[in-house]
């Protein structure tokens, strides 16, 4: 049993200790217990992965197993991790670690559902099978319905249907492109480096065919990726989401669209990528700055956020339709950094709601004062996000603009100029929420008296902005990882970039 | 010469800043002030000992080497041969910055001490201190533009912090918010200059050998013919060293993106002094500097460019200042108009004999040397106005007057700062200034009489504001509820100190500032142009005399006169030509009010709208089939007969 | 005359032996009707008889296609795994009604409805393997005439004497236009053996392609595919709870494995023609039930549209005629059937024990019945297609073997409204756990047989997907006019 | 000559019983025009010289199953339920157009099929004697019929559990 | 003459009257009588075809004879059925079954 499995048995088997304890005690064993096993995990699989690219091995996938599943429909049980892989897996790891913390009042249930959401995630990170990938893509987005609906607040019914709905519409979209893919490339195989590579049975996918399927993928793990305008599920879902759900959606699992779309419509589909990127890169662009506008003129804490992420995972998106190896690499940065911030924010923004009772930005006043290590952390999210240099923000951003800049016509310049004025605007809507509910004086007697962070909570701050503030200051090994991996997909790009896509009108 | 020491002048204030940041809680106020000023003592010890070793290192051909102790790639990009370094540069103007920056963070450290006493957020205050110190030199430090651009925010965000330290008061908040939005506006240039710059040279290094071979021969990256037909152009350098000096205008308050400064006053006024008068301010002139090879080789016409914008800030700002009541915002305005002129001094540059000719480029040096000198005097100016508020408790000259009883050494130093802001030698201000002035006669007469003018509004406005505090109408009242009193030792001695250097900078070396700093780095010696000198001397008397006449007496009937005759220039002047009004304008109500208001009843109404219009479709469709369902046995064999009919007809037809 | 080749049709002797056994049971062992305690006996006898009769017919499958009477009875390993599949539905159905054939007005019938399943079950089995369409017919309608008496069976019911109204008027209409269809093939071809008429089948005959239509609309019938389905939701809810359970699984899933064999066997040169015809109906049907289903509030009616959705779903694999295709379709059924009766066992114990029947009354149930909940959740996420669980493997295999016979397009509006579907299980799901209620469903304990009979169902919902072997083994047996 | 003409008499009656029995408001007489139409049919399978099958339509059909709807009718046979008030015209309009559309599609669909012209002829007594099916039905071979022979034997006793179930009182 | 056609002509009217009687009709056993004439042409058609077009073999007759006895059957659980309806509504038409709707 190759080791990267344990990523889903763990989880596997927090599920069924969880359905076998007995009160609140056991379940926060159950949860610290199986949560650190994962993010201890990630950080090995992390060593070990840097280990065995410093040793020379330079096979595409490391870790790689496969098992036959489903022997007549050639689908199996692969498992490998690239440098993408394993950035997302420790992410994931991190995320789910202090989102553990985060809900550590929550019941039984909570954790049930919580934990199967995690298991999706580590499974798809690991999943080399597109059948495996879009199986734990959906298993991480069912719980959410529950999540949501049941530990939510605000209009959680409305908001945990929509979200689900929209999302498995995706999904809709996900598998028939899926299909597309696997008997495009001649129906013998579901592994995706085989396909990429037309060994073990697949052949080339046909131009035409690409083109057909590359929309119907991109579209599919788009919106999860908050692609415009199919982004709605995500301020209204984010909104209503208890708070280390939110951490986990905006932090893992809105990263699965991102992280599909790369390693299934731009690295099979080369060719349609580099016809139709163009469509997609106006959708993202538009999308950047949209959310980020947005954003402005939102009065709750988790909408405003939500827009930003709206605008920064259209940013995801849009890097890794700029089809470089740079602005590529950027893109995972900023899954990560965005995993990270967006996981904070929403983090501090669940505990001052929950002390507040109130997410109004208008109703808020002056926390520093009253509540300065949240505060702080927020104030931490809020620079993160704004791209404060030291920050991950800063990183994935600027990797990112150095890559969209990479193509030199016209058109890509003004929508990556355009999406770089996005930066200021996250300027203008950090600083006014930060302005209008840190600062000031407090004058809502019932928010005059309350409490600071717990010890937990606080462990679950630190160890985000460590982790924010870690990938800000020593980005290259991270980076040099990341772009190791990114290279066998640009080198399907390349091998199709001269041609100019003809039906792009701005060229 | 081994410089790797260097590293400690950035490293020590991080970590002071991690210290007093993570830890501060647990100190006492003392403790951490007193540690915050140890570890920048040391940083300032280094500073000097840098400066005296790199210039008294031999030169090789005549030129300063630049040298660089570190440099390691940071972040790499993977396309066009783009790296992301991080390291440590030493130039002539990189040390000389050394030497300003941790003089004047100095002098503001121990300042702080006195003027921040008992404040709540000492150790913060300390930290954001720290923060900011390291982040400064490590602009001025940097090997590459990016590195630049990194700091460039990150001082950005100490200036955020610091101006909103009274993060109690609304308009502190609503100051630092201003401050980092318009220069994160600004910024925004600056960072598309620097990916135009990096795509279309290969590299961002501050090394620019390398630049002209990207720019005459191969490209990286894709599209090799097109990015060379482009540059071969010849507006791809010029438009990004052009995005650049946007960034740099935002941060040094250029014309129209200078409506950030007066308001960040609102902080703390040793931060002013610091970050808002002597430093971060500057980096905008500096970065130009730094780019100067290329400006003056690649685009000189558009230096000339920032030229005009320099004297059109310079003279819009004295004329506000004029007009000012706050005695910090005069000071910031005269800020903005200094620095307009360290940008003219630049822009005035000539390209003729290429940048290797010092005489064409004297603005380079001068600049560099108004810069220094600036930084001292303006220090001087901020840390008294300090010591007055403190005495005061208010920013309004109203409230002043006769202030030179109560507190004399401030009264000495602010005059002698004041003498040497208008250009009245042997203060250091003279000789800088006139190096200014000489360069743009050189460009051209009417700049030079330009400046010269401004320079005398300069005087005018410096001894307005002098004689509205220590002479003029005294509040006698409110000096008799809070009798004003001379400040502790800890906040007069750095004033005494930077008095010392601004009296003694400008003659004890007369003429070798440029034999260290100059556009081509070998030595260039600064000879006075008596002409020039002469005239700016005599106009700034007279500008001095006119002021003396209209403010120096208790009663001040010119003044009201002429405030009576103008009301309207008055008024606008006042006002600041309402420039805050139509930003406010374009920011609150085109960008908030349309865009981003309308993007967002886009979003719920259109887009959310959509989906839901998709739900409530279905259930519509529900309601609106379900007599299809009726019950009624009969109906559903119609049904069924219709059905097996239509398929019938779909198979044969 | 050879009686020996009575023994080719093992499977049918064998259920018929179980129906005999039980018919004697009754008889002799709890015929009495003062007989205080009569249904334990007949329960225990059905179920392990039942059992015992699937492993009889798995152990002794032939290995090939064996015949028996001339070509009048066809039978192949795929079809006895099909009837095991059937008889598998079959048991849990057992096991879910014993709670309600304990009850007093029903102790004295129970010996009947057992019998009149299983005389439907073995209707099945010869609609099953039928090699002419005389034992077609017989075989269909053997499985719908003694359908109607358990649809009945609470006669002293209105509702359900008007479902058996319902459903009788509808199935002799289909049934006299499916005859008549019969009898047309018969004019074209002059035979009715199936292995003779594919020869004779000519895709330019009108007569035979309205009797192509005639022969759908009949099987549909069956199947409850739009525009044959009105009767289902009828019936469904009047219907006793688990007879509506038998019929939304069992009597569907034979019909579409059927109508594939008959379709792929005799109609073969029609391809091209039935391909169109199902592409629409599968359209119309998953569409309309979603349509319908989104509003119901009657908990029965509303898994009565869902039935007719996942029928759509089902005869998806029929597309084409291709072999992943019929693995595909049977493993759906199972997949199906599982989750389907999981469902119906909560609703009948549900109405059993509270009597309480609409999705309004499930607020709150999570919170007095979270072990009924949990499953019912499972089975309703298993019947959305949600991963881990079954009906998710289910779905994409359904999906992945209509995408292959080339119908992309087809596929994708099924996608789409697999989107509907999961909303309205979504709400049921909403009801139990989110909405709250002031006269929830009390906490109650159901009997051993519904437990033992939801455990079959959680096992099969949450094994029968991510245990391949399942599905291998069906793949190993299946046949169609492609691979 | 005479077989046509008996076939047309047959199917005038068949036709008109027809019509009549799905148009008359009694009930009662809509079975007794049932039982004309099922002897007309009757006479038909006699004109084919199937003698056999025309006994058991008319045993079976007229002799039992109309037989049975005359029992049921007189058990349901309260009088407002014997006289049944007709559909709305609209209703009416809407089935017989559909009927009609049916009848024409199909009609036009079989003669658009060439069937072979055979014409009635006296018929073949060896085919259809009584002999030939006995054995037939017994047989076990291809065109034998023993199976559904067996199985209807098991349909028929389903059935009779099944009307057992519903009539008898409890 | 009588050929194939006019059997089937025959059929086909007899089937489409009773369909017509199925839809017209309000009283459910007057339905069932319609019914009969749907099944009764269905009939009439195996007999005809095998009589004259395939009258070498004897399915269609078999078939026949198998159908009459289904139907039959058929129309006794029907019937069944009905008079169980009669029992619960007291009355036999069709329009009182619509008590299980939308």
């Amino acid at each position: 049993m190759n080791f990267l499995s344990l990523f889903v048995l763990i989880p596997l088997l927090m599920l069924l200790s969880l359905w076998l304890v007995k009160g609140t005690k056991g379940i926060r064993a159950v949860m610290v217990v199986g949560s650190s096993a994962l993010l201890a995990l990630s950080i090995y699989l992390t060593f070990a992965f840097l280990a065995e690219r410093a040793a020379g091995n330079t096979a595409e996938m490391l870790y790689t197993a496969s098992f036959t599943w489903f022997e007549p429909l050639h689908i199996s049980y692969s498992v490998g991790v690239d440098g993408i892989s394993v950035a997302m897996l420790l992410l994931s790891g991190v995320i789910v670690f202090t989102g553990t913390f985060v809900s550590w009042d929550m019941c039984k249930e909570y954790f049930l559902w919580f934990t199967l959401l995690s298991m999706g995630v580590f499974g798809f990170f690991i999943s080399i099978d597109l059948f495996m990938m879009f199986m734990f893509y959906e298993i991480a987005l069912i719980p959410m319905y529950l999540l949501i609906g049941v530990w939510g607040s605000g209009h959680k019914e409305y908001s945990a249907m929509k979200l689900t709905l929209m999302l498995m519409g995706a999904s809709a979209f996900l598998m028939l492109g899926i299909f597309g893919i696997f008997y495009g490339a001649g129906g013998q195989t579901f592994n995706l480096l085989d396909i990429a590579s037309h060994t073990g049975g697949a052949t080339l996918i046909e131009f035409s065919q690409q083109c057909i399927w590359f929309p119907f993928v991109f579209v599919g793990f788009g919106v999860l990726g908050a692609m415009f305008p199919f982004h709605t599920w995500s301020p209204d879902g984010h909104a209503s989401a208890p708070t280390a759900v939110s951490m986990l959606h905006a932090g893992v699992l809105m990263k699965l669209g991102g992280y599909g779309c790369f390693r299934v419509a731009i690295y099979l589909l080369p060719d349609a990528a580099n016809e139709l990127s163009w469509i997609f890169l106006i959708l993202t662009g538009t999308g950047v700055v949209y959310g980020a506008l947005s954003a402005c003129v939102q009065t709750d804490l988790k909408y405003l956020n939500a827009y930003s992420s709206v605008s920064h995972c259209g940013m995801v998106l849009f890097a890794i339709l700029m089809l470089t190896s740079t602005a590529s690499t950027g893109a995972i940065l900023q899954m990560l950094s965005h995993g990270l911030m967006t996981a904070l924010f929403f983090a501090v923004i669940g505990m001052i709601y929950h002390r507040a009772h109130t997410r109004d930005i208008r109703e808020l006043n002056g926390l520093m004062r009253i509540i300065p290590f949240l505060s702080v952390g927020f104030a931490i999210a809020g620079l993160a996000n704004l791209g404060l240099p030291g920050l991950s923000g800063f990183v994935a951003e600027m990797t990112i603009f150095v890559g969209a800049f990479q193509n030199a016509d016209l058109f890509h310049r003004v929508l990556t100029i355009a999406a770089c004025t996005s930066i200021v605007v996250a300027a203008v809507y950090i600083l006014r929420m930060v302005g209008k509910i840190l600062y000031g004086t407090n004058v809502n007697p019932d928010h005059a008296k309350l409490h600071d962070a717990h010890w937990e909570e606080r462990l679950a701050i630190i160890v985000l902005i460590a982790c924010i503030a870690g990938i800000g200051l020593a980005p290259s090994w991270l980076s040099n990882m990341i772009d190791a991996s990114v290279s066998p997909v640009m080198e399907q790009i390349q091998a199709v970039a001269s041609t100019v896509s003809k039906s792009n009108p701005f060229l | 010469m081994n410089f790797t020491y260097t590293i400690f002048i950035l490293l020590l204030p991080f970590f002071s800043f991690l210290i007093l940041g993570l830890a501060g809680k647990w100190l006492s106020h003392r403790t951490a002030g007193i540690f915050g000023t140890l570890v920048l003592g040391v940083v300032t010890v280094l500073s000097y000992f840098t400066a005296f070793e790199y210039f008294t290192a031999d030169r090789v051909d005549g030129v300063f080497q630049t040298l660089v102790p570190y440099n390691f790639v940071w972040l790499p990009f993977f396309d066009g041969g783009l790296h992301f370094d991080l390291g440590i540069m030493l130039d002539p103007i990189t040390v000389m910055m050394l030497i300003v920056i941790s003089t004047v963070s100095l002098m503001v450290h121990i300042y702080s001490f006195g003027y921040m006493h008992g404040e709540r957020g000492f150790q913060r205050y300390y930290a954001y201190l720290s923060l900011f110190t390291m982040s400064m030199l490590g602009l001025v430090m940097a090997t590459n533009i990016f590195q630049m651009y990194m700091f460039w925010e990150l001082v950005g965000v100490c200036s955020y912090l610091l101006i909103g330290f009274y993060y109690t008061q609304a308009p502190a908040v609503a100051a630092s918010k201003k401050a980092f939005i318009v220069t994160r506006f600004a910024d925004l240039g600056f960072l598309i200059g620097i990916l135009f710059y990096g795509y279309y040279t290969g590299s961002f290094s501050f090394d620019f050998t390398n630049t002209a071979v990207y720019l005459n021969g191969a490209m990286p990256g894709v599209g090799a013919d097109f990015s060379k037909a482009i540059a071969g152009a010849g507006f791809i350098l010029p438009t990004a060293l052009f995005l650049m000096f946007v960034g740099g205008a935002g941060k040094s308050a250029m014309f129209p993106l200078h409506i950030w400064l007066p308001d960040a006053m609102e902080g703390p006024t040793p931060v002013s002094a610091l970050i808002h008068a002597a430093t971060m301010v500057v980096a905008g002139v500096f970065q130009v500097a730094r780019m100067f090879p290329l400006w003056i080789q690649y685009a000189p016409e558009t230096l000339h460019i920032v030229a005009w914008i320099g004297a059109f800030t310079a003279f819009y700002a004295a004329a506000v200042a004029c007009a000012q009541s706050d005695i910090k915002r005069v000071l910031a305005f005269s800020t903005i108009s200094q620095i307009a002129f360290m940008m003219v001094a630049l822009g005035v540059c000539l390209p003729e004999g290429g940048y290797t000719d010092n005489h064409a480029s004297l603005g380079y040096m001068a600049s560099m040397y108004h810069l220094f000198t600036h930084a001292m005097f303006k220090a001087t100016l901020f840390l008294c106005a300090g010591c007055i508020i403190h005495a005061v408790h208010s920013n309004e000259m109203e409230f002043m007057g006769g202030m030179r009883k109560y507190m004399p050494i401030t009264h000495i130093t602010f005059l002698i700062a004041c003498l040497a802001i208008s250009g009245i030698p042997p203060f250091s201000g003279f000789f800088s200034k006139d190096e200014i002035l000489v360069a743009a006669f050189h460009y051209s007469s009417a700049m030079g009489w330009i400046m010269t003018g401004i320079a005398a509004m300069t005087a005018f406005y410096m001894f307005r504001l002098y004689y509205g505090i220590f002479w003029g109408t005294e509040n006698v009242e409110y000096h008799e509820h809070h009798t004003p009193h001379e400040s502790p030792a800890v906040m007069t001695i750095p004033l005494i100190l930077l008095t010392v250097i601004t009296v003694t900078v400008g003659w004890i070396l007369p003429g070798s500032f440029g034999s260290f700093v100059s556009a081509t780095g070998e030595a260039y010696h600064i000879h006075l142009d008596w002409s020039v000198a002469g005239t700016s001397i005599v106009i700034a008397v007279i500008a001095i005399a006119l002021a003396t006449y209209i403010y120096s007496g208790v009663r001040q009937p010119i003044a009201e006169k002429m405030k009576a005759t103008f009301p309207a220039l008055h008024k606008w002047a006042y006002h600041r030509f309402y420039l805050d009004e139509v930003y406010q304008f374009v920011t609150h109500r085109i960008v908030f009010g349309i865009f981003s208001r309308s993007f967002a009843w886009f979003d719920r109404h259109v887009v959310d709208g959509f989906f839901n219009f998709l739900a409530w479709g279905t259930n519509a469709a529900s309601y609106s089939i379900r007599t299809l369902q009726s019950g009624r046995v009969q109906q559903y064999a119609f049904v069924f007969l219709l059905g097996v009919l239509v398929l019938i007809l779909m198979l044969i037809i | 005359m050879d009686y020996s080749q009575f023994l080719n049709m093992s499977d049918e002797l064998s259920l018929l032996a179980v129906v005999v056994i039980l018919f004697m049971a009754d008889l002799f062992c709890c015929g009495s009707e003062n007989s205080t305690k009569p249904s334990k006996a007949l329960s225990l006898i059905a179920v392990p008889l039942l059992l015992v009769q699937t492993v009889y017919m798995l152990v002794n499958m032939p290995a090939d296609c064996v015949t028996a009477f001339g070509d009048m009875y066809l039978s192949a390993p795929m079809m006895t795994v099909v009837k095991a599949v059937l008889n598998i539905g079959t048991v849990i159905v057992f096991l879910m009604a014993n709670v309600w054939m304990n009850r007093e007005e029903n102790q004295v019938k129970q010996g009947e409805f057992y019998l009149l399943t299983l005389f439907t079950l073995l209707g099945m089995y010869f609609m099953i393997s039928s090699g002419h369409f005389l034992m077609f017919f017989i075989g269909l309608e053997l499985a719908s005439i003694p359908m109607t008496a358990l649809v009945a069976f609470t006669k002293k019911n209105q509702e359900s004497a008007e479902a058996a109204a319902k459903y009788i008027l509808t199935a002799l209409f289909s049934s006299g236009l499916l005859l008549y269809g019969i009898s047309l093939l018969y004019g074209t071809c002059g035979t009715l053996y199936f292995n003779d008429m594919a020869a004779v089948m000519d895709a330019s005959n009108w007569v035979q392609l309205a009797a192509l239509v005639l022969f759908i609309s009949g099987i549909g019938f069956k199947i409850s595919l739009v525009p044959f389905h009105l009767w289902t939701a009828d019936t469904y809810e009047g219907a006793p709870t688990t007879v509506t359970g038998y019929l939304s699984v069992i009597s569907k899933g034979a019909a579409a494995f059927v109508m594939f064999v008959i379709l792929t066997k005799v109609f073969e040169p029609m391809v091209e023609n039935w391909n169109l015809l199902l592409f629409w109906i599968i359209i119309v049907s998953i569409t309309v039930a979603n349509i319908f289903a989104v509003r119901q509030n009657n908990i029965k009616r509303f898994m009565a549209f869902s039935a007719i959705s996942q029928a759509g779903y089902l005869v998806l694999g029929a597309m084409g005629g291709t072999a992943q295709g019929m693995t595909a379709m049977v493993y759906y059924l199972f997949v199906y059937m599982v989750a389907n009766l999981g469902v119906f066992a909560i609703i009948n114990i549900v109405e059993q024990r509270s009597g309480k029947l609409n999705i309004s009354d499930y607020d709150g149930f999570y919170a007095t019945n979270p072990k009924l909940s949990f499953i019912m959740t499972l089975c309703l996420f298993s019947l959305a297609g949600i991963p881990p669980f079954a009906g998710f493997f289910s779905k994409f295999f359904i999906f992945m073997a209509g995408f292959k016979a080339g119908f992309p397009w087809l596929v994708f509006i099924a996608l789409v409204n697999t989107v509907i579907s999961l909303y309205y299980y979504l709400l049921i799901v909403k009801a139990m756990y989110i909405k709250k209620s002031d006269t929830p469903i009390a906490r109650f304990s159901s009997d051993g047989y519904t437990q033992i009979g939801l455990a079959l169902c959680a096992i099969g919902v949450v094994f029968a997907g991510i245990l391949s072997q399942i599905y291998q083994y069906f793949d190993s047996f299946s046949f169609g006019l492609m691979p | 000559m005479a077989t046509t003409i008996i076939f047309f008499v047959l199917a005038a009656i068949i036709l008109g019983c027809a019509l009549l029995a799905v148009t008359t408001k009694h009930i009662m007489r809509a079975a007794t025009y049932l039982l004309f139409v099922l002897f007309g049919t009757a006479g038909l399978y006699f004109l084919m010289g199937y003698t056999f099958l025309g006994s058991v339509q008319v045993m079976v059909y007229a002799g039992g199953v109309v037989v049975l709807y005359i029992f049921a009718l007189m058990l349901t046979g309260r009088s407002d339920n014997q006289k049944e008030k007709s559909m709305s015209v609209a209703k009416k309009m809407a089935a017989l157009i559909a009927s009609l559309c049916g009848a024409a599609i199909l009609l036009f669909v079989i003669i658009s099929q060439k069937f072979a012209a055979t014409v009635l002829t006296a018929p073949n007594e060896q085919l259809t004697s009584i002999q030939t099916l006995g054995q037939q039905i017994i047989a076990s071979d291809k065109y034998g019929y023993l199976l559904p022979f067996e199985v209807v034997s098991v349909l028929l006793l389903a059935c009779i559990v099944g009307g057992l179930i519903i009539a008898r009182k409890r | 003459m009588i050929t194939i056609n006019c059997f089937l002509i025959l059929s086909a009217l007899m089937l489409f009257i009773g369909v017509y009687g199925f839809l017209t009709r309000r009283n459910t056993l007057a339905i069932l009588i319609s019914i009969e004439l749907m099944l009764n042409a269905a009939d009439l058609n195996f007999a005809a075809f095998n009589r004259m077009l395939f009258p070498e073999g004897q399915e269609g007759y078999f078939f026949t004879l198998f159908s009459v006895a289904i139907s039959a059957a058929e129309t006794a659980i029907a019937i069944a059925v009905m008079i169980n309806v009669y029992r619960n509504l007291k009355n036999n038409f069709v329009e009182n079954l619509d008590k299980l709707k939308w």
